[in-house]
Formats: C-alpha cells, structure tokens, sequence
C-alpha cells in the first residue's frame, strides 16, 4: 500500500493523498497521467481563479485527470474495496468524497495456447488469468450487442469478479434466470478458482459427471454462447464455464466444426468409441478371461491362457495392478515438470510393463489392454468426462469381477440410469439421444455439414432458433445453378 | 394348511440370513432414508407410513427367520 | 417453443411408445415362438396379425377410458365406474399381477443368465442384483426411465435384429407351411390370448395422464403395438423356419437358441448367444423397473400417498421372494401361463368392460 | 427454478447412505464369492470329444452294491485338451512334447465320465470351445440319443459342433498328429467348415442334427476314418431312428446333398464323348434346389429340380478351345450324371436303408397338409414307393481366362 501526499495547488491548495497497492496499478499511469497533471498543471492560479472550493474540485474532476475511467464514491468501505480491487484512490483535503481513478496494471500472464484443449486446426489463443483480457478474446468474436456481460462479485473475502456471458436474444431467459440465481445462492468466503463456482452452481453435487463444461478456449465459448448457452467467466483463471452441459457437448471439440464434416464426424466416432472402450475394455477382460472364456475366438482364448500361464494372481487382481499402475503413473506424469514427465511416462510405462510380463505378473494381453484403455481415456477432448469415465471404469471392473459380463452390462445399465436423472440447469443431460429429438441428432455422434445444421440445438429452446435462413438454398446448390446458365 | 405347509416347506428352502439381511436394509433404508427425506419435502404421513414400514418389515423379517430356523 | 422438460412427471407420446415397446420385450419374447406354435402349430408366425387387431382394441379402449376420466389412472377411474369396493379390488389385482409378473421376468430372466452367462451363481445374487439396481431409476419418477428407455430401444433392439439377421439364410420357408389347414377361429383365439403378454400395453393404465400431448397418445401406442408386433412377427417367423414346428416345441426358449446356430466364420466374438444375452440384460432393466413404478405408483394412489418413491424398495423383497418361489422351469412355466391368462383378463377384457359400464352409468366426462 | 438451499446437505446425506449401502452390497457379494470365476488359465479347454463303446467284458466299472447297473452301455469318452504352455511357443515347451493331452476314460454316463476326467486332468474341464464331437461305429449302431442329449443340455456346448461318425474307433481320430494344425479336432472342424469346396462331405453340427433328428430320428452324419498321419472326412453316415445303419460314399453323398440342396461347390467332371481321354470338369458356383409333391390317392410324387451353374475348369478335349458345342455337351452330360446320381441315391435310400432322411415326410405335411394327415400313418410304407421326377439342368458360366 502506497501513500503518496502532497499539496495540490499550491500554498493555497488543500492537502491531497493518493493510495493505490503496490503491483496492482501501473505506475506510469500514475506517473505520467495522474501525479503530473495534478502536481504541475494545477496551479495556484487555478485555486485563486476558482469561486468555491466546490468548483476546484469540479474542475480536478473534470479537467485535471486525463484518465479514462473515473468514479466518485462516499462510502469508506466501496473504495475500500476498490483499493482491493486496484483502483488509485484519491483524497482531497475538505471533501467527503473520494475520487477513484483507474489505473488497473498489473503483471500478468500473456495469452498463450491452452494447454489441455490443444487442437491441429484452429486459433490457438486461450483464456489467460485475466477476466477483462478474457471478455475482450470473446467481444472479438461476436461484434453483437446483443452479447451482454454482466459482472458481478461472489467470495465474501476474496470478492472476485464473475463475468456472465449470453446473448441476449437466443439464451432461454428461463435458464439465465436459473445460472443468476443459482450464484447469486453462493455464499462462501473464497472462489480461487471456477472449480469453485462449478461445484456450487451444479445440479447433483456427488455425481461424477461433470454438469458444466469447463474450457479454455475462447472459440468454444463464442460457439456455446451462440447455441443460446450462458458463459461463466472467472477472475484469475483460464477456465470459462459453459451451461448448460450435456454429455454430448462434452464429447466435443471445437476442432470438429473447422474441419470438414466428414473428417470432423469421424473423429467423433472415434471419440465416442474410444470412450467406450475406456470404460469398459479392463472389465470386459475381467469378464471374458475368467467368466465367458467362450466367447473368445477359440486361438485367441489358447494364446491368453498361455500368457497367463504361470502368473499367480486371478484376472481381476492383474487388472486392479495394471490399472492402478498407469493411474499412478498418469498423476506422476501431471505433476512432474514436463520434460521429465514425458519421460517418465513412457519410462514407466515400458518399463513396468515389460517388467511385470516377465516377472510374471500380468500376461502380456493384460498390458495390451491398459494400453489401449489409457490411449483411448485420453482421445475424450474434455477433462472432467475423461476422469469421470476413469473412475467408472473401477466401478464396472469391480461389477465384472463378481458378475462377469452380466455385471458389466448391470453397471453400464447404472450408470446410464444415473445419467438419465441428470440435468444440467433444466436440460437433460443425455440430450439430443433421450428426450429424443431427431433433429439435434446432426450435431451428435456425427457432425453434419454445417449448411444442413440451420437451426440451433433444440433442447436448448432458444429464442432464435434459426442460425440461418431455414429457407435459404445451400451455395454450393446456387453455384451450380449459376453455371448451369 | 396345505397350501400353509407348503409356504412354509418353501421358506425353509429359500428363507435365509441373506434374504434376512436385505429385509432389514430395505426397512432400514425406508426408517432413515426415505422417511427423512419425506419429512424434509413436508409430507408427514408419508413419512410415517415409510417409518412403520421399515419397522414392520424388520420385525417381520427377523420373527420369521425365528420362525423357521427353530420352531417349524 | 418447446417446454422446457424439467418437470419430473411428464413423458412425450414417443417415449410412451418406446417404453411400451421396452416393456414388452422382455424374456417372454423367447418363449413366444413355443407357445405360439403348440397353440397353432405353423401358423403360429401368422399370429400377430390377429394379435396387432385384438391389441388394437385394448388400447382403443383404454385410450378412450383416459379420455372419460382426464388426468386420472386406473385407480381412480375404476373406483369411480366400478364402486369403491370392487374397484378396489380390481386395482389390487393388477397391482399383485405387477408385482408377480415382474417377479416371473427376473425368474426368467435368472435362469437366462444361469444357463447361458453365469452357470454356478446362485439365481438369488442375480435376481437381487437386477432388482436392487433396477428400483434406482424407479425412484426417480418416470421421466428418467422413459430417457433410459429410450438409449435402451436404440442400442438394443438394432443389436438384436442385427444378430437376428444372420440367422435368415439358414431359414427354410417350407417350415412355414401350411397355413390356413386349421381354420381361421384356431388363430383368432390365439390372437386373443397373446394379447395377455403384452405387458407394454398395461402402461396405459397408469401413464396415459402423464403424456404431454394426450391426443397424440393413441397415435403413439399404435405405432408401439405396430413396432412391437413386427418384431414379434420377425422373431417368430424366423425362428419357426429355422428350427421347424417339432424343434421349436422341445426347445425352452428358441428365441434364444437360434442365435447359438448362427454359423460364421470366427468374428471378434466367438458365441454371438452370449452378446445377446448380454443384450437382455439391458432390456430387462428397464421393463422391471418400469413394473416397479406402475406397482408402487398405483399402491400409492390406492392408500393417498403423494409419493411413490417411499413404496419402491419395500416392494423388492416381495418380489424378491416371488421371484425365487418356483423351484424349476416348468413351475415358472406354469405360473407365465397363469399370468398371462390373468394378462388377458386385465388389458383383453377390462378395458371394454369398464368402458361399457361408464357409458351405461354415465361416468366420466361429456365424451 | 426453485432451488431449496438446504436441499444440498440433505442429498448429499442421502447419497452418502446410499453408497454406504452399494457399499454394503458389494462386501455382501465378496463375502460370499463369485461363484463363477474361474481363471481361464485354470480351464483346461476341451477341443474335441469322441465317444466308443466299451465292450462289455472290458469295462472296469465297479458295480454298486443291492443296485441294477442302470445301463449296460458303458462309455469311452476320450477328450482333446491343448497343453497351453506347450503353445507359448518358445518359452519353456519343448517342441517334442505333444502339444495336446488325449485323455480317456470310462463310465456309465458321459456327465460322469467328464468328472472323472475333470479329476484326473486335475482343472476345470470346459466345453465352451468343443469343436467335434466324434461317436464311434459300434456306439452309433447302438444309438446316439444318450449321447447328444448331454451335448445338447450342457449350455457350455456351442450347437455348432459337429457331429461326426467315426469308422471303427472314434477316438483314433483325436489321437493324429496334424501337420498344419495344432490339434486333431480343429483339423477335423477346418476340414469341415471347408466343406463346401468339395461336397463330397456333409458338414453336420449338432444343432442342424437335431432338426432333422428330431423330426424324424433319421439324419446324415459326416463320415471320419482315422488313418496314421490324418483322417479322412468324407462320405456321410446313415442315422435311422438315432441308429446307425449304413455308409455312404462320397459321390453318393453329394448326390444325398443335392436332393437336401445343400451342395454348394464341388467339382463334377465327365467323359468327352468326342475324343478318347478327353474330360471336362465343371466347379459348381450354385445350385438351387425346387421341390414340389404331387399327390394322387396313395401315389406321392416329387418333382425335384436342380438348377446348377457353375464354371468349366479343365476342357482336355479335342479341340482344347471351349466352343459351343463343347458348352453343350457339358451342360447336358453333366446334367445326366447328376440326375443319375441322385436317383440311384433315392433308390438306395428307399430299398436299402428304408429311411426318409431327406425330410420328403415334412416337406409334404408343409404343402399337403390336408394329404398328409390322411396319409401320416401309413407314411413308412408309402415313402418306399414314392415316385421321382428329377430334374437337372446346367448352365456354364464362364470357363477360366482362355477359350
């Protein structure tokens, strides 16, 4: 905290003092554009020219400051808490009021490429920690008036801001209602981050599915606002929410609208498949080699009991080692600097797993299938379903150990009644599949080309449902036509 | 009675401590779940009624275990 | 604009339809093509045809009594046109046909997944299993079950028929003949009796005052029984032609064996039997829970309860015990007969009766 | 919209119980076991079955005091299990070791007799992946209902193992060394699914037997001959009333399967009659099969028709470019071969055997059944004077990359 006193105006001026916290305001605004022109330009002239004390002050309001943003408050505790916020706080001897000047500034983190959404095709900048910078990244995508950002502040100590996104005229006003509700419910001391808020504001607190997507690109946003979704941003992180979230939305990348459609469709296909594969490729080895061996091609049942010839522990324990193993390895991998962390990784992973087949441990099929389930848990774009999905995966590997594949079917059929329960501020969370609307299905498991995705998503009851004119023919149809003549 | 000797030469077949100890969960879970939960939306007869069924269904349960494994 | 669907207590006309569907297709299924062809020999394939018409009606009816009596179940209603007593009664017999039928499917089921899954598991660990996961989504209200049903139909009826299809070339469609050598009244009859194991359509006796759009209920549930019936008519018919009328009746359940004969040469999976079965668990899942729902939602209505989700697990060891009370096959065998007499009681005959009775009384609304 | 905020502790206690209560569930389950794990290194996995008799002065089985022996059939049941570290290939097997375990032993019934094995092999013995079931001559002219019925209830057993009747012992086919497989039985199977290139073998499994079986108790079987190095599969076995009756040859076969019209390859070469030595060999690609009955009184009539298409292979005739007339003489000579063959197989079936294999009984019933429930009861009888119009007829496709 700085205090800086003088004597403005002279012998004749008033007493004056400037607070502002140290690193949280840039000094050459306060240098060049506050301190300069109060202590140089306004003279003693200007005190004597002045009828009243309240015309002076008018005149250091109006004229003296060339700063943009500037707010006269009364009350101790506001500018107290604009102080906080890294405000220049300006006191003038004989006055009630304290004038507030801008002078935010403080060091932060440029914009760079998000690091847990990276993608091939696509702008590469990412939310940064701070929320004005983050605003503007959006602003820039939408020149709409429409798009409407309503700040508000939650954390009785921390006090920190909380942009609302939307769009005016498509955001279900029933749904924005519900989101401004819900944080205008919280009441905590601190939000250090929008995990926070995440954790607050959604519907089914022990639910492993996320109900708010969590990103760090400013293009998903854009594109979420633009689907009628509301955008949460916090101060002091890189991560934006988006409500409301449903698994297929989650299942997305953003990526998938820059490509073309069927690559972009492909992908998904190959998103969702690797999911399931995820989820259930250890169970199902539990189930197949120790339950239904049957059901293996009769070679294939030959060669993993001979790989498992000799290793001492059931199906089930292999798996539960091997898994555990690579969830060990994966959270050593996050938390170790990266260059070493890659290293590690496959470090560890190879070696581990050519240790534990010749040690006997595991059979050599096992380690193929904690590969593959750790490739595929890693193709889901989203981090909260990814880990979601890990964690279910014990859960079903644990149903196939006492039920096979009996077992493995009853989990899955729990958890997609769990899902079924789920909503996501109204929305349920397995649309466009269940409520069934056979017109959001373009924008699913494929991604249909972006001339016959005209409508907006439906379950979202927008107040716009149109993207484009419904009735308007596709280019690629009119340029024929054209060439035609 | 024949139809009485033949519930009970059933029970003794299938009447067990498991099937014991999912009676006393279901009426467990209906004392101290669905009850409170009942209570906490405003509806108290629901909430009775959960309770006595979980009482009922746990003193049943465990008579006709008696029941079974020492007097018939 | 579409409502926005968080109310927990609504389902639109097309779930009605799916969970009608779901609720059918459960383990009877497999049995139809034996009951079906000691009924009528080889015209059992022909079946759905008198089926669909007599199905048709019962749901005509009970629509048309929903109509009468808006926003009310068949607990009310019946009280209402029947008397307090009897309807009472009456509601009492369906729920304890709910409540024996879901027991007969997890019975079934249990001895499904014995024979072919899980061969040394005791039928009490799967049936408990099945049971306890499935009152879960009951408790939830319909709407979670109707979006269950829905990712249910969609993932497993194509895997079934998908299965189903490799059995085509080993029909032979001499299998199917003759028809017609019995007279026309043989297969009406048995059309009529089938209507007793469709259990989609008691749906209707509950859910008709939860739809959305309740003009388009009729409209639904026809499509449902058209759905329904077709791949009772597929199942039926390919089974028939692939085994012949003599294997069909010596097997327990050809619906399900007749995947054991798919012959192709070694895909990912060797047994394609087991994928189906697997596949049963997912469709029986729902249709137990659905019978919870109906059983506990009408107890509810029936004592004034506002809710329904306290009377779901008190009903599982009922059914629980129900469910291990047969001591073999054919004892189950016997008790799905009963059931399915006391089914054509319920949806063949009651629906027209009551019907009748509110008209003469002149129950109900200005319909 | 509303949100209750004291809603939130109060789910959360409620979800909390609610695991508990998984949980709970869960222990429950591991208390008590998973009764249906078994480690699929802890299966000893049965390839292949085969049946004899035991003659009765051989059989060791001790007879149960103040008890009738049940049956007087006493069973060899010998089965085929791969030693699975011999097929780890180079760690630790030895190549001059057998890689599979043949293993016999005796009993009154087959239930029986596979727990003893289960004993003696010391592991689970599981039929999930039986390939053939094998049944020895003697055995088979005793019955096979015994035997199938086990294969048939057993729920492990796929229905598409084959049925195979062995000449003379059935388990000296188990006990070849194959070349190019890795065990007797999937050389047998493989033989079988291969089928179709010949003709001249059927390719019966379990749950196609037991149609026909069923229906009539009469069946074709696929024929096995065990020799040193392999067995022969070929020919078919004459099931009547679950009893072995007699052999067919390999031609004789394919002539059986055209009628069931079940050829569908094969190779059928004939004389040229233009030239001395000259052969044409026709590759069936397709056959269709038409049956319809003809019934006048007591006089049943079948016109049977085949429609075979198929591709000139070889041509050593005179002119060795295919010409029209060459295409001709094929289509019609062929025709006349088969036509022959097939009635001679009729015939053979009608006077020798006297059994309705062919299902002409059910194929009445389907089309006839007015006809047929007069004439059910006498249908023995009658099928041995039904009369045949057969009907062949060729048509060459194509005949390779020359003329």
């Amino acid at each position: 905290m700085v205090f800086r006193e003088w004597r403005i105006g002279g012998e004749q001026g008033f007493d004056a003092a400037l607070i502002f916290v140290e690193g949280m305001v840039d000094k050459t605004v306060i240098n060049e554009e506050i301190l300069r022109p109060l202590m140089f330009e306004v003279e003693e002239t200007k005190v004597d020219k002045a009828t009243s004390n309240e015309e002076f002050y008018h005149f250091i309001l109006k004229s003296a400051l060339s700063v943009a943003d500037i707010k006269e408050v009364e009350e101790y505790d506001t500018s107290v808490f604009h102080l906080m916020a890294g405000m220049v706080v300006f006191l003038i001897d004989g006055f009630s009021k304290a004038i507030l000047i801008e002078a935010k500034g403080w060091e932060h983190r440029g914009i760079t490429e998000p690091e847990t959404e990276t993608i091939i095709r696509g702008p590469r900048d990412g939310f940064s920690e701070t929320l004005r910078v983050n605003t503007a990244l959006i602003r820039r995508r939408i020149r709409d008036p429409n798009l409407k950002i309503e700040t508000i502040q939650i954390g009785r100590r921390t006090k920190t801001d909380i942009a609302l996104l939307y769009m005016a005229d498509i955001a279900e006003p029933k749904i924005l209602d519900d989101v401004k509700g819900r944080l205008n419910d919280i009441d905590t001391d601190s939000i250090l981050e929008s995990g926070y808020l995440e954790q607050f504001i959604e519907d089914t607190w022990l639910s492993p599915f996320p109900q708010v997507q969590a990103t760090e690109r400013p293009d998903e946003v854009a594109a979420g606002l633009l689907e009628g979704r509301v955008g949460i941003l916090t101060d002091n992180t890189p991560f934006a929410l988006l409500v409301p979230a449903t698994l297929n939305s989650l299942m997305q990348s953003s990526e998938d609208y820059y490509q073309r459609w069927l690559i972009g469709s492909f992908t998904r296909l190959i998103r969702f498949f690797a999911n399931f594969l995820a989820l259930v490729l250890p169970s199902l080895y539990i189930a197949l080699t120790s339950f239904h061996p049957e059901m293996i091609p009769t070679r294939l049942a030959l060669s993993i009991a001979a790989s498992r010839e000799g290793v001492p522990f059931p199906a089930f324990m292999e798996a539960f080692i091997m898994e555990g193993a690579i969830e060990l390895l994966r959270e050593a991998g996050v938390r170790l600097p990266s260059p070493i962390g890659q290293t590690v990784g496959i470090v560890g992973g190879l070696i581990i797993g050519e240790a534990a087949v010749s040690a006997n441990i595991v059979g050599s099929i096992m380690v193929i299938t904690v590969a593959l389930t750790a490739i595929s848990s890693f193709a889901v774009p989203t981090y909260d379903v990814a880990i979601a999905f890990r964690l279910l995966r014990f859960f079903l590997m644990i149903m196939a150990t006492f039920l096979g594949l009996y077992g493995i079917i009853l989990g899955l059929m729990i958890i997609l009644s769990h899902m079924a329960t789920l909503k996501s501020f109204g929305v349920s969370y397995l649309s466009p599949w269940s409520p069934f609307a056979p017109s959001d299905l373009k924008d699913s498991l494929i991604r249909s080309p972006i001339m016959a995705m005209r409508k907006r998503p439906s379950f979202m009851s927008t107040k716009d449902p149109d993207r484009m004119d419904v009735n308007r023919r596709d280019p690629e149809e009119k340029r024929n036509g054209e060439a035609d003549k | 009675m024949v139809i009485l000797s033949d519930i009970f030469s059933w029970m003794k077949y299938s009447y067990n401590i498991g099937f014991v100890f999912f009676i006393i969960g279901v009426g467990l879970g209906s004392i101290f779940l669905d009850a409170n939960q009942m209570k906490s939306k405003g509806l108290t007869r629901e909430s009775l009624v959960s309770k006595w069924i979980g009482i009922s269904y746990i003193v049943i349960s465990i008579f006709l275990y008696i029941l079974v494994e020492f007097i018939i | 604009m579409r409502a926005l669907l968080r109310d927990n207590d609504r389902i639109t006309p097309f779930e009605l339809a799916v969970l009608m569907v779901i609720v059918t297709l459960e383990m009877g299924v497999t049995t139809f093509p034996r009951t079906m062809t000691e009924k009528v020999g080889t015209e059992s394939w022909l079946i759905p045809l008198p089926g669909f018409l007599f199905s048709l009606l019962a749901v005509y009816f009970l629509v048309r009594l929903s109509k009468l009596f808006p926003g009310k179940t068949f607990v009310e209603y019946s009280q209402e046109i029947l008397g307090s007593i009897i309807g009472k009664l009456f509601v009492i017999i369906v729920i304890a046909f709910w409540v024996s039928t879901s027991a007969r499917i997890l019975r079934q089921f249990a001895d499904v997944m014995k024979v072919n899954l899980l061969f040394r598991t005791p039928i009490e660990v799967i049936i408990f299993s099945m049971l306890l996961f499935a009152a879960y989504p009951a408790r939830y209200g319909i709407e979670p079950m109707a979006r269950l049903a829905i990712i249910v139909a969609f993932v497993t009826i194509p895997v079934g028929l998908f299965l189903f299809a490799f059995v085509i070339p080993q029909a032979k469609f001499d299998n199917l003949l003759p028809v017609f050598a019995q007279g026309p009244l043989l297969l009406l009859k048995a059309g009529f009796l089938s209507v007793g194991s469709l259990e989609g359509i008691e749906l209707l006796l509950v859910l008709l005052p939860f739809i959305t759009q309740p003009r388009k209920s009729l409209k639904a549930s026809t499509w449902a029984l058209a759905v329904l019936w077709s791949i009772i008519f597929i199942v039926n018919g390919v089974v028939l032609a692939v085994f012949g009328e003599k294997e069909v009746m010596y097997l327990l359940r050809p619906g399900l064996t007749i995947i054991q004969t798919i012959e192709l040469p070694t895909l990912f999976v060797e047994r394609l039997s087991s994928v189906y079965v697997a596949t049963w668990v997912a469709l029986i899942f729902p249709s137990i829970s659905m019978f919870l729902f109906l059983a506990s939602t009408s107890l509810a209505k029936l004592f004034g309860l506002k809710e329904q989700k306290i009377l779901i697990y008190p009903l599982t060891p009922v059914i629980f015990a129900l469910a291990i009370l047969p001591s073999n096959v054919l004892e189950v065998e016997n008790i799905a007969n009963f059931l399915e007499q006391i089914g054509v009681f319920i949806i063949g005959i009651m629906p027209l009766f009551l019907f009748l009775i509110a008209k003469i009384r002149k129950k109900g609304g200005s319909y | 919209m509303k949100r209750c905020s004291y809603s939130s502790s109060l789910h959360m206690k409620v979800k909390r119980r609610l695991t508990l209560l998984l949980v709970i569930f869960l222990f429950c389950i591991g208390a008590s076991g998973c009764w249906d794990r078994v480690e699929i290194d802890e299966r000893a996995f049965v390839l292949g079955v085969a049946i004899d008799l035991v003659p009765p002065s051989e059989s060791h089985i001790e007879p149960i005091p103040g008890q009738v022996p049940i049956r007087d059939n006493i069973y060899d049941m010998t089965v085929e299990i791969p030693i699975v570290s011999q097929m780890a290939g180079a760690e630790g097997g030895s190549s001059e070791k057998e890689p599979n375990w043949v293993i016999s032993s005796t009993g009154a019934d087959i239930t029986e007799i596979s727990r003893t094995i289960m004993h003696r092999a010391n592991r689970f013995l599981f039929y999930g992946h039986q390939k053939v079931l094998v049944i020895g001559e003697e055995l088979a002219k005793e019955g096979i209902k015994p035997i199938i019925d086990f294969f048939d209830r057993e729920p492990e057993t796929n229905k598409r193992v084959k049925l195979i009747i062995a000449e003379r012992d059935a388990k000296e086919t188990l006990k070849i060394t194959p070349k190019l497989s890795s065990a007797a039985s999937l050389y047998i199977f493989e033989i079988l699914e291969h089928e179709h290139r010949s003709s001249r073998l059927i390719d019966s499994n379990i749950g196609r037997a037991l149609v026909s079986l069923r229906e009539s108790g009469n069946a074709l079987l696929a024929r096995v001959r065990a020799s040193e190095e392999e067995v022969v599969v070929g020919g078919s076995a004459i099931i009547k009333d679950w009893k072995l009756v007699g052999w067919l040859g390999e031609i004789e076969t394919r002539a059986a399967m055209f009628v069931m019209g079940e050829v569908r390859g094969g190779i059928i070469t004939i004389q040229d009659p233009r030239a001395e030595g000259g052969k044409i060999s026709l590759e069936i690609s397709s056959v269709k099969r038409i049956i319809t009955p003809y019934v006048e009184g007591d006089d049943v009539t079948f016109n049977i028709e085949v429609l075979i298409e198929g591709d000139i292979t070889e041509n050593t005739g005179p002119n060795l470019t295919v010409s029209r007339e060459t295409v001709e003489i094929a289509q019609e000579r062929i025709g006349v071969l088969v036509k022959e063959d097939i009635k001679s197989i009729i015939s053979k079936v009608q006077q020798e055997f006297k059994a309705d294999f062919f299902l002409f009984s059910h194929l009445l019933a389907a089309r006839r059944p007015h006809d047929w429930k007069r004439l059910e009861s006498r249908w023995n009888e009658i099928f041995l004077k039904v009369k045949l119009n057969i009907d062949v007829r060729v048509r060459v496709r194509r005949f390779g990359v020359v003329r």
